[in-house]
């Protein structure tokens, strides 16, 4: 694949992510979603860019805001959009919800939401990795807002002392609900701490997919050659509010409008163009990606709702043969 | 008396609480500078500054431990959690610590602290985010568990709480939090008692005993019941689950011979199961039906809408256990 | 039959599965190199290797969650808790993720891991190292819990836990590590099923149901009462509290008439409430008594050895329970 | 008081220590102590030292191998061996054990036998101190083996943030029961850590108690002038098994013998004879020790055994007047 094919393929991606969290969000407020809604939108370099650097067998896992990583892992957007309407063919049946997307076939392994509950998970999907003498690596997503809780330090501890294959991706998007980091953090940098890990650290721009991808190819690479886990905080920023219910009073205007100059998918709109695709291609590109969109919305909306034998069977896993 | 939210309520509790006696002090995720996550919080960072309204990291269980060494040696913390569901990382430090330090000074060092926030299913938000945690603080000795379904209760046992000098675990719920109802008008004073039930309602014919959310839903059932069978139930909230005021729901059962216990927990044991004990043992020669319970299903919260309808407990459920208790 | 310990009943269990199947390992503190800390893991480490009896540091949240991930994915993790006293601290690795995982991927991923480790007192340990866990993890849906008295059914319940599809909460006892009784021979492999109580003793004036380690007090206390007075009680063992046998003991009852249920969590609420529950109303008109429970008193544990002894679930308690239902 | 005053007093302190901890594990053999003991042997100098830095409104708090801060912060050694003969005089009534060690008098906050449970609880103390604008300071004290546990991490992380007066001593005594420090992180030097909570680290040897006074004395102003916290680890060794049932076996005597060349105690009176004091004042400086602990052991064994009555009492505080 040529460069620009390469970055087509991300910008793509990143396209239909945004749409999806816009029609997402446009169904919440119609009443057709429930419960709690995270979007994604402003950070989609971040998963679309993680996602182009690992390989088919790796694994990858996040928070509750979940729904870009899984679109970018190659979740049909149909299936994604069936779960938040609550249909049996949504990634998890309709039981799970937002929060909880799942897709063992692409080894996405969730849609968390517990802040911090996942790191040490993830790092057992690593272990695994290393006691199956197998080369996959996982990708562990959480936000800046994890740093303090004891799942973080449990995790990276235990990652980093038996050298696990992970990389521990911390999108650092300014804020924990309504909480900038400075005030809950003294660090201006968070990948400080991964020394007392024993482990790689480092702080990247999150702004630009081909940024994000090479520098967790890197970490991924490392972490394949047996060399153990990486701690990355990839700047980036939410352009909604922390879910659908809060109207992000907490920070200005201007700093919104600023914030957006620096968006994703105009960065590498931009790159693009530099390199020479023109309009009438990215058009026809985003076009092809408004109808996946549309499709997937009236597939949600036509699907069947999620159902109570399934609910009922889904308590406890049947055993093997004992 | 007034009508306020629940929300209110609560917030009125903090507020006079912390007006009164400056020890007290609020301390959690968002419920400064955001008001607090369901609003319960605000106005209260600007009356009482950062110093006593303190915004924290996602950091549970750090701060519910720093609660407890401020509790400890002199300060009335009150610690949310964002929700309940979230107290599971910072389960030890109430259970193993905030529980423990009395005991374990030989009663030198008391932990007077209140560990706030909603409790049980909100609406379509999943699994992880649903627990009802009676089953898991209630069995504890060493910890008070309230459980206020109104208004008035949730102010009055609030203020109660914050004045205890033991740790109290004071679970209130976000559907609740937009429910109205009547409370005393300002100046009017109410502390409301650990371990005396309220009833709600008076009736000869079933004991329903209910706390929390399915209150609301109990109520329904018991006056569409009334109306349809002519059977009339009486309604007790014993408010606090931890003390449980037994002799209230025993004395109802030995007037009604019949008792059905609503709750949202699980069904496997908690204070639900810890009632009917009770009330078999005390009131066995009184009752003319087995005790019936209606707790959520034995199923983790799913996410869609009408598949959460079908776990919570619904009116119609409670009905029929009223029904089949009356062999109606 | 030979006659083992518990703690090699344990012992064989893991590694009989360890042998069958290469994806079960064990991890946790000092199960390797020391052996671990009741030597119930002696000589994994030389069999197996480090890579599968894995010494973890101080971590216990984070070694729970590392099972979990590493079960989804299809390992077979058994994870010790030195004792269940430091389950605490990774409570919400068990509920939140370990039990919801299967559901909130729609069934599609599912986690089959052992927690396993010490239950409730041992002797003289203190308030933060007593805990009878069974109200905490009992209550949850997507778990099983498992707390076997005698060699024969931890070794036989192991077995089957390590081959299930689901987390399983295994409950053993420092006391009863050292308690010996017969197993199967080497080669007769015997798992047992969830859910299948088993009748410790026939007898036809009361049922008494108990598990884990108050089995042993109770049984003396079943003898002494059958010499002194001829009540012959029936000794029902669940032994699995999740899935629990309701049908056993149900059918128990409704021959003797009377039951005691004995226990070593806190009185209120869990398992224990829960068959009390049951049991009055699936055979309350076969009851000629009220159904009493002998627990742990309502205390934190003490650690002066005499009080302990008063807390703790006695001989003499569990026989004026039987004597009192039997208006003997 | 002269510079040897001081010492030889932080001398018969850790003297006291030794012979009480070995007086106990004597107790315990004998079957008249129960539970868990956790002995300080070799630790003495840290306990002493830090005591020896702070004022007596500062507070101490520490894990279940308490005995060694309770004394050195003044509790009588009657009143402590007391308590693990579950005996009514026990500073805890006979209700907490040996693990539980509490003298609200003496700011001595426990005895905490969850590992890394107690340090957010240290930091509430020292939160307070804040709150109500005094110039206390709060020394928390655990083994190297807490580290890897959430607890110790959202212990700091909220003391870095919000600089508390607190110090977070680590007493790295090689072994977390039977696992070297080797096999439980891929750290040398535990003090990397502090800079990922923004706060100073230090790693200091632990056997001579002068060297121990001094640098806690710095850590403690620096809290006092609200500088915040410094997380101090302390390299020590302790020479008897982790608890009683331990034997030990996963070091050699070899490592033992080395070790103990470099005791506390005698490092100190080798200073102490250096600077000149005699042998015979040593002697009886020791020969009074002696006494007080055998006075212990009587006090303890003659004491009331711990009262039902009050095991009933406290499980709820009284609440004040409403
Ligand atoms: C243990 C826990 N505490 C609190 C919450 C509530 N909560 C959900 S998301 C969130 C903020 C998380 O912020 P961050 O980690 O920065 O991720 P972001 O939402 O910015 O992606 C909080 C407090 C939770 N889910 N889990
Ligand atoms: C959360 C928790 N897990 C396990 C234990 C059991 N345990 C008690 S002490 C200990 C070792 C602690 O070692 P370290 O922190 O180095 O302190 P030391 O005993 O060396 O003073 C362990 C594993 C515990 N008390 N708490
Ligand atoms: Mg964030
Ligand atoms: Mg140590």
């Amino acid at each position: 694949m040529s460069i620009s094919d390469e970055l087509l393929k991300l910008y793509r991606q990143m396209f239909v992510i945004r749409r999806f969290e816009e029609e997402a969000a446009r169904a919440y407020a119609q009443g057709k979603i429930g419960g709690f809604l995270h979007l994604y939108i402003g950070q989609e370099s971040v998963a679309v860019g993680a996602c182009a650097a690992i390989e088919k067998d790796d694994y990858v896992m996040t928070t509750y805001r979940d729904h870009g990583l899984a679109l970018a892992r190659g979740m049909p957007p149909g299936v994604a959009m069936a779960e938040l309407h609550g249909k049996d063919a949504g990634c998890s049946r309709g039981l799970g919800g937002s929060m909880h997307f799942f897709d063992p076939e692409r080894n996405m392994l969730g849609g968390w939401a517990i802040v911090g509950g996942h790191l040490a998970v993830g790092a057992g999907v690593a272990f695994r990795s290393k006691y199956l003498d197998e080369a996959s690596v996982t990708l562990c997503f959480f936000g800046e807002g994890a740093t303090n809780i004891g799942g973080f330090h449990e995790g990276l501890s235990l990652a980093g002392l038996w050298k696990l294959p992970i990389v521990f991706i911390c999108e650092n998007n300014e804020y924990a609900m309504g909480t900038p980091m400075s005030r809950t953090s003294p660090l201006d940098d968070l990948s400080v701490k991964a020394a007392g890990y024993g482990m790689l650290g480092d702080s990247i721009d999150g702004h630009d997919v081909q940024v994000v991808r090479d520098r967790i190819r890197s970490a991924v690479g490392h972490a394949r050659r047996g060399d153990g886990p990486t701690f990355l905080e990839v700047k980036t920023y939410r352009f909604r509010g922390h879910s659908m219910s809060d109207p992000g009073k907490y920070r200005s205007r201007a700093e919104l409008e600023e914030q957006k100059r620096r968006d994703p998918l105009k960065v590498t709109r931009l790159q693009l163009a530099d390199a020479g695709i023109d309009e009438s291609a990215l058009v026809a590109l985003e076009e092809s990606a408004e109808q996946e969109i549309a499709d997937s919305v009236s597939f949600a909306e036509s699907a069947e709702p999620a159902r109570e034998e399934v609910m009922r069977a889904s308590v406890y896993a049947p055993s093997e043969q004992r | 008396m007034r009508t306020i939210r629940y929300r209110e309520a609560i917030r009125e509790a903090l507020l006079e609480e912390m007006d009164r006696d400056s020890r007290v002090f609020l301390m959690g995720e968002e419920v400064g500078h955001y008001q607090g996550a369901y609003k319960v919080s605000e106005g209260l960072l600007a009356r009482f500054g950062e110093s006593r309204v303190i915004d924290t990291p996602i950091a549970e269980s750090g701060f519910a431990g720093i609660g407890v060494g401020a509790a400890m040696t002199g300060l009335r913390p009150v610690i949310e959690f964002m929700t309940w569901n979230f107290s599971f990382v910072a389960l030890d430090q109430i259970v193993s610590n905030a529980a423990k330090v009395y005991q374990m000074s030989g009663g030198k060092i008391s932990v007077p602290i209140v560990f706030r926030g909603p409790n049980g299913a909100a609406k379509q938000v999943g699994s992880q985010h649903s627990h009802s945690v009676e089953p898991f603080y209630a069995s504890v000795p060493g910890l008070w568990v309230c459980a206020p379904a109104t208004p008035r209760d949730a102010k009055g046992l609030l203020k109660t709480a914050i004045r205890d000098a033991n740790p109290v675990v004071f679970l209130e719920g976000e559907t609740l939090y937009n429910v109205s109802g009547e409370v005393p008008d300002e100046g009017d004073e109410e502390l409301i008692p650990f371990g005396e039930a309220r009833t709600a309602r008076e009736g000869t014919d079933c004991t329903v005993v209910v706390w929390g959310r399915p209150y609301y839903e109990t109520m329904k059932a018991v006056e569409a019941i009334s109306t349809a069978l002519e059977i009339e139930c009486e309604v007790i909230d014993p408010r606090t689950v931890r003390p449980l005021d037994t002799a209230s729901i025993v004395q109802s059962v030995k007037k009604t011979n019949r008792c059905v216990v609503v709750h949202e927990h699980w069904p496997m044991g908690g204070p639900g199961a810890e009632i009917v004990d009770t009330v078999q043992r005390e009131a066995f020669d009184f009752l003319d039906a087995p005790v019936e319970r209606v707790a959520s299903l034995d199923i983790p919260m799913p996410y869609a809408s009408h598949l959460e309808d079908t776990v919570l407990p619904t009116e119609s459920r409670i009905r029929s256990a009223i029904e089949k208790v009356c062999y109606a």
